[in-house]
């Protein structure tokens, strides 16, 4: 093919690209829409995970402490380790001496209580790894939840039925907007409020009936400054 | 801007602008017109190019990383023992007292995890009745002050307690028992146990001196206190005072001056109010009738009104027209209301001008209703002691000190007379310096111990009135600090004893019955049994006017206490050196007040730093233009140009003590002012005082009070509904004394920042509630207007319809909530509001994780982080755990359950919050009087803050 | 100020493409410049110093990130300071481009086929230089992310009644699709580098560029309708987003800025500024790159008529927002106005109006507007004049708006303006950067132009 | 380069003579002709009695689409689980403000779609072809016009398409296979 030769390259020039080459760069392409439609899900996956969450991770603790045995199977009121939590914005967390009104006179030297008589007489506290942790703008009342019939299982879960202690639910905000906004539904009756398991029957009153009984005032309950000060 | 701006001459009572303006000067800039100044970028010290870049690094890899790691979840450690108090996050109250220039203020403190965190008034103490002033609220970040001193020093080298008490044994054994010449130092004091235990000293030393010294003026005439009741007062007459707002008893007398200009269901009997004064003061710029004179010049127009009131028809020779039309209506007025006419002095004015003022009261009848005569509290003239600083100056020179013990006082600056023999005391054999700092007179004194502050210890004293209180501690000494009860029981019986003992020893002395029972009582209720001395006589018969020259003075000079700082002892309190002066909203500096027709004389503007030179002392300061400054006067206040007063103080400001008097008096006449041509920057936070012919702050006739209403507003929406509680404010600026109490306990509440002259300068200024200043009618001689602006949770809220990702936006019960966490910083929020109430975390502004600062701050408010929006939210952390005391009790919240911070503090109560749904609640009744007015109601902004307009009872002219 | 459609065609004085020039010729003047870099240390040097002031951008942002904010000069109540008038000012400089682009294609203006791609590239420059500062001027611009609409831990949504969400929208759409026009139009482009390049490598990389573009009459059948199609897309997005930067003020209720005016206004605003911008930048290049025979006479001189319209649109404008201060009786807003006039900014209103009114109306003597120099020299005023005006309509409302207790003073800091310049800098890079490795003429479309004279004739 | 033929390609100067050459094919029988021009050249697609492109409908309804999902989106998000927020006490629907955002992703899908049509429509991206290897066709994307007579038309020999294309006056006629 005969065109004017000052303006042509070498006619016989290798094609830049194969068959292949299409291929690769189309699936590259795929690849790269994909990456971001993916990427956002994954995020949105990650961020929800009982991974991000601890849902279900238990700590490691110094005491193998049980819930299950102490609320579970001894049926230990919860009110009597956390004492403040009918009263207080902290549940309040049990001191040596607390452990010890059984524990000077029961298991007193069983080797996984050793840390408990050693904080006793050394009188430096016990650092437990803490299971539920809000962030610092998150102001949290236990008491007003207590008395609004929140049961301690509707955020802690079943605590009477793992031994070490796990994180029984998210705690993220949109977690917690949900009972905010629509209340009724979580709520409990009086005398399920400190089981440590979750009652198998639902509650026999109606969420309406339940938020007439505890006088929840649902409007204020999803303002910002409600938690956020 | 100029078609709005008056002539400057005209008598016209038009609003105006800045006195720049007034010159022809378009630039408000602050720092004197430079548009871009020098050095105006940021780079802060001790940051090099490695470390900027180090910073950089982490800066980018936490911002990028660490949205995507898990935190830890960290530990939670219970007790071993539990304590006594099973809610240590829960506030407590704690009664106590705290010293104001030797006298008490009763407080309550809030304890909040076993740390004070705020001050509250003591509503059973008589002169708190539940408010506190400024200084106050601001007692608390004393006691945090990293600066204070830590341990015992020796010739500026730690030491310890106990070396000390070895020491002080050591120079006594020397000589012989009970024979060493000691001499000591205190401020006047009200404290019955110091009292007793300095009595027990002298007792001891026989050779022991015992002299005071304050730089203040004392508040006794011949011996005893005038005290007033401004409640039952139809007309005063203020004599350069400024007690409603710096005196012990401000607080009551602030409360007593409210109910006199108060609209109650519509109605008012209003006090009128004159004053004459050399330059503005808070209490001053409040009257209805004001007469600024230069000090010679009072003495003259009191010569008038005493003839006046005397029926002397020669009364008006030599007045003005202002001046004569003044004494006429005043003498007027006095005369008609007898009983009701009470007369107050200024404590800084001459003693002849206070004997004469208070002799008025007894002329017109008033003593015994609305003034009284009180006993001394303070020891100011105390049998035993041998006089002030001069005595001791003239002592230590005359050789007669072997050992100097200077307790919780610094003479080294505040005595002119002490500051002359400092070398003196350094060769002394002994000396000590008790003091909170390791101040000017700890560098001049052997040995330093570190003071108490007065959360940290037992103490008792007396208030204004009388009263007794007891002072407990709220914690531990945080660094070993002594209390002056504590050091004169070591000098004297070599023992290290505790305050708790030596403040009930002094109370169980001569009491029968159950001491233990009646302690206790005083402890919780923080007034002891008042051993108060009831009113006393009057001292003396008629006295005559003060005399005047009638020669020319020329210009003089008004020295003050600053508003603040007072003598300089909060020179190192950040709070309240970024508080702005009340009246020149000026922060972190004093300067030479010159009126504007001075100014203009003189050729100086703001920032021009004169040189004064005044019966041979000589100081320089800036000039600063103060509208109502007496034309030939220019005032100065002490208390700055500290060298020792710690990071925040030192340097801070212009020593005035240089051209103090030896005597203490404040007026000195016959100065002479001379410019430099050098300029300082003075900062302001508010530096335009004209009003501009908008309606923002209004005022009414006590006569008439009617106030226009504006027309009814219609929307084309339903509007939100609104069901359960409606929070709303009044703030009253009849009775608002403008003394920023409310600005300060805000910044306690809310963990407001301190951001310093620098940034102030830019405009950056973080208070929550500010008080603006508007000056109306001539230059020399305005109307002063004042106005605290909070947040007005608007109905229709602009900010919120601005903010793009909904971190301000209205509750249920009409707050307009400001959340932090979820706030970019955009700034829109700011621009779109037109009471410009938000604040801007510009930079960081928290203090380092680790200053113990933060351990005042209030845990239930977030601390802001750098890059977020910050503003009044009528203290919703307040308003949060009221709901839920009251949601737990299944109770609605009752009317006054919850107060804000600044309506607790105000003096005044001309703060009322509360819940607008309830037709019966204060806030209700204040908002339904004839005077209630919205701020910028033309823009429909629907402020559930609102305010009742200043009444004015100016009365007629004379003529 | 409509050229007739027949200008391009034989009019001599009415000159779109110089005579003789054949698609040959184009083609090969044009791609000589990527291809060949004929004048090497003229780019070096510009790009050189422009790549210098990227630096100085560069550590100007890592000192915001590290201090805040507050390095620069805002406060309250001037919460806005350089970084939206920067902001605003690039964006208004990136209409030109899609103006070109798109307008004037839908209202068949031939004479634009010279300009639209470099004025193209210029738009995505720009807009690339303005998307910088609404993320900078976050406070924590960590949590830009919270501005965009997805499933959150918190369920919180944006609040889509602030304009600034919709700027997120107006300029993230913008920019796609400024980028989508520029590279659909490129495209064919990129093929005729792919055929031209003188080494493999480079013909790999034109050739993945073009995404293997071959003109195929299949091609240029779909082609031809999305690139009318995206015109008339943009068309209206390019209205749209200087309205909606508009309605960022206009949204507000501060004096000064509350005014329905502002849409109109700052869309005539823009293309002026972005007129300014193209003329700024092509007079050199041209001289430069001897472009005269694409880029003529004729080109700036519609140019400059553009520029002079919109100028007084503009000035309509500031008459429109005095005269709306003054009728309605509002003291805030006279106050505004009249404060702009003789305030403390009053020299930025009075340079203001000497770079944006007095400088264009020298372009009404044909013999001005024909002399280069002068014609560059005005659209250089007209550049600066646009900055001081969003200087003035932000800084002077802010400054003194309801309560005069909180008026203040703003004054810029180092940090401001090396910012500023920093996307300069940045701009100019990216800007020399197209020139030297792309077509800055459209080949394609030029060569239309070419092939219809030569069948013409 | 295996043998299997592509078709022909004659190349021409300019536009006349390559309408020219389109016609000749037609009349010579052939159906199956691609075109390979520098530019867009007007009254090719009539001659070859292409279709209208679709592009235009695909970016109407992806429009439609993003629009009505952007309006969705911000409705969904005030009234969010019944969870009304009171934003500066304006009402829940303020339907005036949702207009830009919406209007903004009408533009944005309709462009980003219509673009990914046009590219799909078009077989792009395709970087291997032919016609690639062939030479002289780096001119079409300069300034030649060509004509290629596939060989999938089912008369197509080569001699027969060369024949038909020469009166036209080509500057060159190609065999291409693939």
């Amino acid at each position: 093919m005969a065109m004017d030769p000052k303006t042509l390259r070498d006619p016989h020039n290798e094609p830049l690209f194969k068959a292949r080459d299409t291929t690769i760069f189309r699936v590259l392409l795929a690849f790269a829409a994909l990456l971001v439609i993916g990427s956002g899900t994954m995020a949105y996956a990650y961020f929800h995970s009982g991974y991000w969450n601890r849902v279900g991770i238990a700590p490691p603790q110094p005491i193998l402490f049980s819930h299950r045995h102490h609320a579970g199977e001894l049926k230990i009121d919860c009110r009597n380790c956390h004492p403040t939590v009918e009263t207080g914005a902290f549940a309040g967390m049990p001191s040596t001496h607390t452990c010890l009104t059984c524990h000077s006179q029961i298991f007193t030297n069983t080797v996984m209580i050793r840390p408990l008589v050693e904080s006793a007489e050394s009188g430096s506290p016990i650092e437990w790894n803490r299971v539920n942790r809000l962030p610092d703008h998150v102001y949290f009342n236990h008491s007003i939840h207590i008395a609004k019939g929140v049961a301690c299982f509707t955020c802690h879960g079943d605590v009477g039925k793992d031994a070490l202690m796990v994180k029984g639910q998210p705690l993220i905000m949109r977690w917690c907007v949900g009972c905010h906004r629509d209340p009724g539904a979580r709520l409990s009756q009086p005398g399920d409020l400190f089981d440590a398991l979750a009652p198998a029957k639902p509650p026999k009153a109606t969420p309406a009936e339940l938020l007439a009984f505890y006088h929840v005032r649902t409007a204020v309950l999803t303002n910002c400054s409600t938690c956020h000060h | 801007m100029a078609a709005t701006s008056q002539d400057p001459g005209s008598s016209a009572p038009a609003r105006w602008r800045s006195i720049g303006e007034l010159n022809g000067l378009a630039n408000e800039g602050r720092d004197g017109g430079d548009e871009f100044p020098p050095g105006a970028s940021e780079w802060p010290e001790g940051l090099d190019r490695r470390s900027f870049l180090k910073r950089l690094g982490a800066s980018l890899a936490l911002g990028g990383l660490g949205g995507c790691m898990r935190r830890s979840n960290g530990r939670i450690v219970p007790y071993v023992i539990p304590p006594e108090n099973a809610h240590p996050e829960r506030p407590e109250y704690y009664a106590t007292a705290v010293p104001v220039e030797g006298y008490a203020r009763g407080i309550l403190v809030e304890s909040i995890l076993g740390r004070p965190t705020k001050i509250e008034g003591n509503p059973d103490h008589p002169e708190s009745l539940g408010a506190t002033d400024a200084a106050t609220q601001a007692a608390i970040l004393d006691l945090y002050d990293p600066d204070r001193s830590r341990v015992p020093l020796r010739a500026g080298l730690t030491s310890t307690r106990e070396v000390f008490a070895a020491e002080w044994a050591q120079f006594l054994s020397a000589r012989p028992a009970g024979q060493a010449r000691i001499a000591l130092l205190t401020e006047p004091t009200t404290s019955p146990s110091l009292l007793r235990e300095v009595g027990l000293m002298l007792d001891a030393f026989p050779n022991a001196l015992w002299f005071q010294h304050t730089p203040l003026a004392s508040y006794e005439v011949d011996g005893l206190q005038p005290d007033y009741d401004f409640s039952k007062a139809g007309v005063i007459l203020s004599v350069g005072s400024d007690c409603l707002y710096r005196h012990p008893a401000c607080v009551r007398y602030a409360r007593g001056y409210a109910a006199g200009r108060r609209v109650v269901d519509g109605r008012i009997a209003a006090s009128r109010f004159y004053a004459i004064e050399s330059s503005p003061s808070v209490t001053g710029v409040l009257a209805d009738v004001r007469l600024p004179a230069s000090p010679p010049r009072m003495r003259v127009i009191m010569g008038a009104i005493d003839k006046a009131l005397l029926g002397n028809s020669s009364w008006q020779a030599g007045l003005g027209a202002q001046e004569s039309d003044f004494v006429g209506r005043l003498a007027r007025d006095l005369r008609a209301n007898g009983q009701r006419a009470l007369c107050v002095a200024g404590e800084e004015q001459p003693m002849d001008v206070r004997r004469w003022t208070a002799s008025l009261n007894g002329r017109l009848g008033s003593e015994g209703s609305a003034f009284r005569w009180l006993a001394s509290a303070r020891s100011d003239s105390n049998q035993r002691s041998r006089g002030d600083a001069r005595a001791l100056r003239d002592a230590i020179a005359g050789g007669a000190v072997e050992a100097l013990v200077v307790l919780s006082s610094n003479p080294a600056y505040t005595s002119v007379a002490l500051r002359g023999v400092i070398p003196a005391i350094s060769k002394l054999p002994f000396s000590v310096h008790l003091g909170a700092y390791a101040d000017e007179t700890a560098g001049a004194c052997a040995w330093h111990l570190p003071e108490a502050h007065f959360l940290e210890c037992w103490g008792d004293l007396r208030a204004y009135d009388g009263t007794a209180s007891v002072l407990q501690p709220l914690i531990e000494p945080m660094w070993n600090g002594l209390s002056a009860l504590e050091v004169v029981r070591i000098l004297r019986s070599g023992t290290l004893p505790d305050s708790y003992q030596i403040v009930r020893e002094c109370w169980r002395d001569g009491a029968a019955g159950d001491f233990d029972e009646r302690w206790n009582r005083w402890v919780r209720l923080g007034v002891a049994d008042s051993r108060a001395a009831a009113g006393a006589r009057a001292p003396r018969g008629p006295v005559a006017a003060p005399d005047s020259s009638t020669e020319a003075p020329g210009l003089s000079l008004l020295l003050a206490p600053d508003s603040n700082v007072l003598d300089g002892r909060s020179a190192n309190n950040a709070w309240l050196q970024e508080l702005p002066r009340p009246l020149t909203r000026l922060v972190w500096d004093n300067a030479a007040l010159v009126s504007p027709s001075l100014a203009s004389r003189l050729g100086v503007e703001d920032g021009d730093v004169i040189r004064i030179a005044a019966r041979g002392g000589l100081v320089e300061a800036p000039a600063l233009v103060m509208p109502g400054q007496a034309t030939d006067c220019i005032a100065i206040s002490i208390g700055y140009g500290r060298w020792r007063a710690g990071s925040v103080g030192n340097g801070v400001g212009f020593d005035a003590y240089q051209v103090r008097p030896d005597d203490g008096t404040w007026g000195i006449e016959g100065i002479e002012v001379t410019t430099t041509g050098r300029r300082h920057r003075l900062v302001t936070t508010q530096h335009h005082f004209a009003i501009e012919g908008r309606n923002t702050v209004r005022t009414v006739d006590a006569v008439s009070l009617v106030l226009p209403k504006p027309p009814p507003r219609t929307s084309l929406y339903g509007g939100w509904p609104r069901n359960g509680n409606a929070w709303g404010m009044s703030i009253d600026l009849s009775t608002c004394i403008g003394c920023s109490a409310c600005v300060l306990a805000c910044q306690a509440e809310n963990n407001i920042p301190v951001v310093g002259k620098d940034q102030v300068s830019r405009g950056r200024e973080m208070h929550w509630i500010r008080v603006d200043k508007y000056f109306e009618g001539a230059p020399d001689n305005p109307r002063f207007l004042s106005e605290p602006v909070p947040c007005m949770q608007c109905e229709n809220a602009p900010c919120e319809l601005v903010c793009p990702v909904g971190a301000t936006v209205h509750s249920s019960e009409g707050l307009n909530d400001m959340v932090y966490n979820r706030c970019v910083g955009t700034r829109y929020c700011s621009n779109n509001c037109p009471y410009k109430v938000r604040r801007f975390n510009f930079l960081n502004y928290r203090a380092p994780a680790d200053s113990i600062i933060n351990l005042q701050k209030n845990p239930n408010v977030t601390v802001r982080e750098r890059g977020v929006m910050e503003k009044c939210t009528y203290c919703v952390q307040r308003i949060n755990a009221a709901r839920i005391d009251a949601e737990r009790e299944n109770r609605p919240i009752r009317d006054g359950e919850i107060l804000t911070a600044c309506q607790q503090a105000c003096p005044a109560e001309a703060i009322v919050f509360g819940n607008i749904a309830d037709p019966s609640s204060r806030v209700s009744a204040r908002k339904a009087e004839p005077t209630d007015y919205s701020l910028l109601e033309e823009l429909n902004t629907r402020p559930r803050t609102t305010y009742l307009a200043k009444v004015l009872n100016v009365g007629e002219t004379a003529s | 100020m409509k050229p007739s459609k027949n200008l391009a065609e034989g009019d001599p004085e009415a000159e779109l493409l110089a005579d003789g020039e054949t698609p040959a010729s184009v083609t090969r003047s044009i791609s000589a410049i990527p291809i060949d870099n004929p004048r090497p240390r003229f780019w070096w040097a510009v790009f050189g110093a422009a790549f210098l002031v990227v630096l100085l951008l560069c550590a100007s942002l890592g000192w915001l990130f590290v201090r805040g904010v507050g390095i620069w000069g805002i406060n309250i109540p001037v919460a806005w300071g350089f970084a939206i008038v920067n902001f605003v000012w690039w964006i208004g400089i990136g209409h030109a481009g899609t103006f070109i682009s798109a307008i004037l294609l839908l209202l068949h203006q031939e004479w634009r086929t010279s300009i639209n791609r470099f004025t193209e590239a210029m738009t995505l420059f720009a807009v690339a230089c303005a998307a910088i500062f609404p993320v900078i001027h976050l406070g924590r611009p960590q949590f830009l992310y919270w501005l965009l609409p997805y499933p959150d831990t918190m369920d919180l949504w944006p609040q889509f009644r602030s304009p600034l969400v919709w700027d997120v929208f107006a300029v993230s759409t913008y920019g796609t699709v400024s980028l989508v026009f520029w590279y659909v139009g490129l495209m064919p482009d990129l093929a005729t580098m792919r055929d031209r390049a003188k080494t493999k490598g480079w013909r790999r990389v034109y050739g993945l560029l073009c995404l293997g573009w071959r003109g195929e009459g299949r091609h240029w059948n779909h082609y031809t309708k999305l690139y009318i199609l995206l015109a008339g897309l943009a068309a209206p997005l390019v209205v749209s987003v200087h309205s909606i930067v508009g309605l960022d003020f206009a949204i507000a209720m501060l004096p000064g800025w509350h005014s329905t005016i502002f849409p109109p206004y700052f869309v005539a605003g823009a293309i002026y500024s972005g007129f300014s911008m193209v003329l700024t930048l092509v007079i050199p290049l041209r001289a430069v790159y001897g472009l005269g025979n694409y880029i003529t006479a004729r080109h700036l001189d519609l140019m400059a008529k553009v520029m002079m319209a919109m100028g007084w649109i503009v000035a309509y404008g500031y008459f429109c927002e005095f005269f709306t201060a003054w009728r309605s009786g509002d003291v805030f807003e006279r106050y505004v106005a009249a404060n702009r006039v003789i305030g403390p900014y009053a020299p930025y209103f009075w340079a203001l109006m000497i770079c944006n009114i007095v400088a264009p109306q020298f372009l009404w003597s044909p013999n001005l507007r024909g002399c280069v120099p002068v014609l560059f020299v005005v659209a250089l005023f007209v550049n600066v004049g646009m900055w001081l005006e969003r200087f003035v309509i932000v800084i002077t409302s802010l400054h003194r708006d309801y309560l005069p207790s909180s008026w203040g003073i703003y004054h810029a800091t180092f940090w401001d303006y090396s910012t500023l310049a920093g996307t300069i800098g940045l701009f100019l890079a990216l800007l020399f950067l197209f020139v030297r490795f792309l077509p800055m003429i459209s080949m394609s479309e030029i060569r239309t132009l070419a092939a219809k004279r030569e069948a013409s004739k | 380069m295996s043998g299997a033929p592509f078709g022909t390609v004659a190349a021409f100067g300019d536009e006349r003579s390559f309408l020219d050459a389109i016609a000749k094919a037609q009349k010579a029988g052939f159906r199956r002709i691609e075109t390979f021009t520098p530019h867009n050249v007007e009254g090719e697609a009539a001659l070859l009695r292409r279709r209208p492109t679709p592009v235009s409908w695909i970016m109407l309804a992806a429009g439609i689409l993003g629009g009505a999902g952007a309006f969705y989106m911000q409705w969904y998000a005030v009234h969010d689980f019944r969870h009304l927020i009171d934003v500066g006490g304006r009402p829940v629907d303020s339907w005036p403000s949702f207009i830009p955002i919406t209007f903004e992703l009408t533009v944005l899908t309709a462009a980003l779609v219509g673009t990914a049509a046009m590219l799909w429509l078009a077989g792009l991206p395709r970087l291997d072809h032919p016609l690639f290897g062939s030479a002289g066709f780096e001119r079409a994307s300069q300034d030649r016009y060509l004509v290629c007579v596939l060989a999938e038309d089912p008369r197509y020999t080569p001699a027969a398409a060369r024949d038909a294309l020469l009166p036209a006056g080509p500057e060159a006629v190609n065999e291409v296979t693939k």
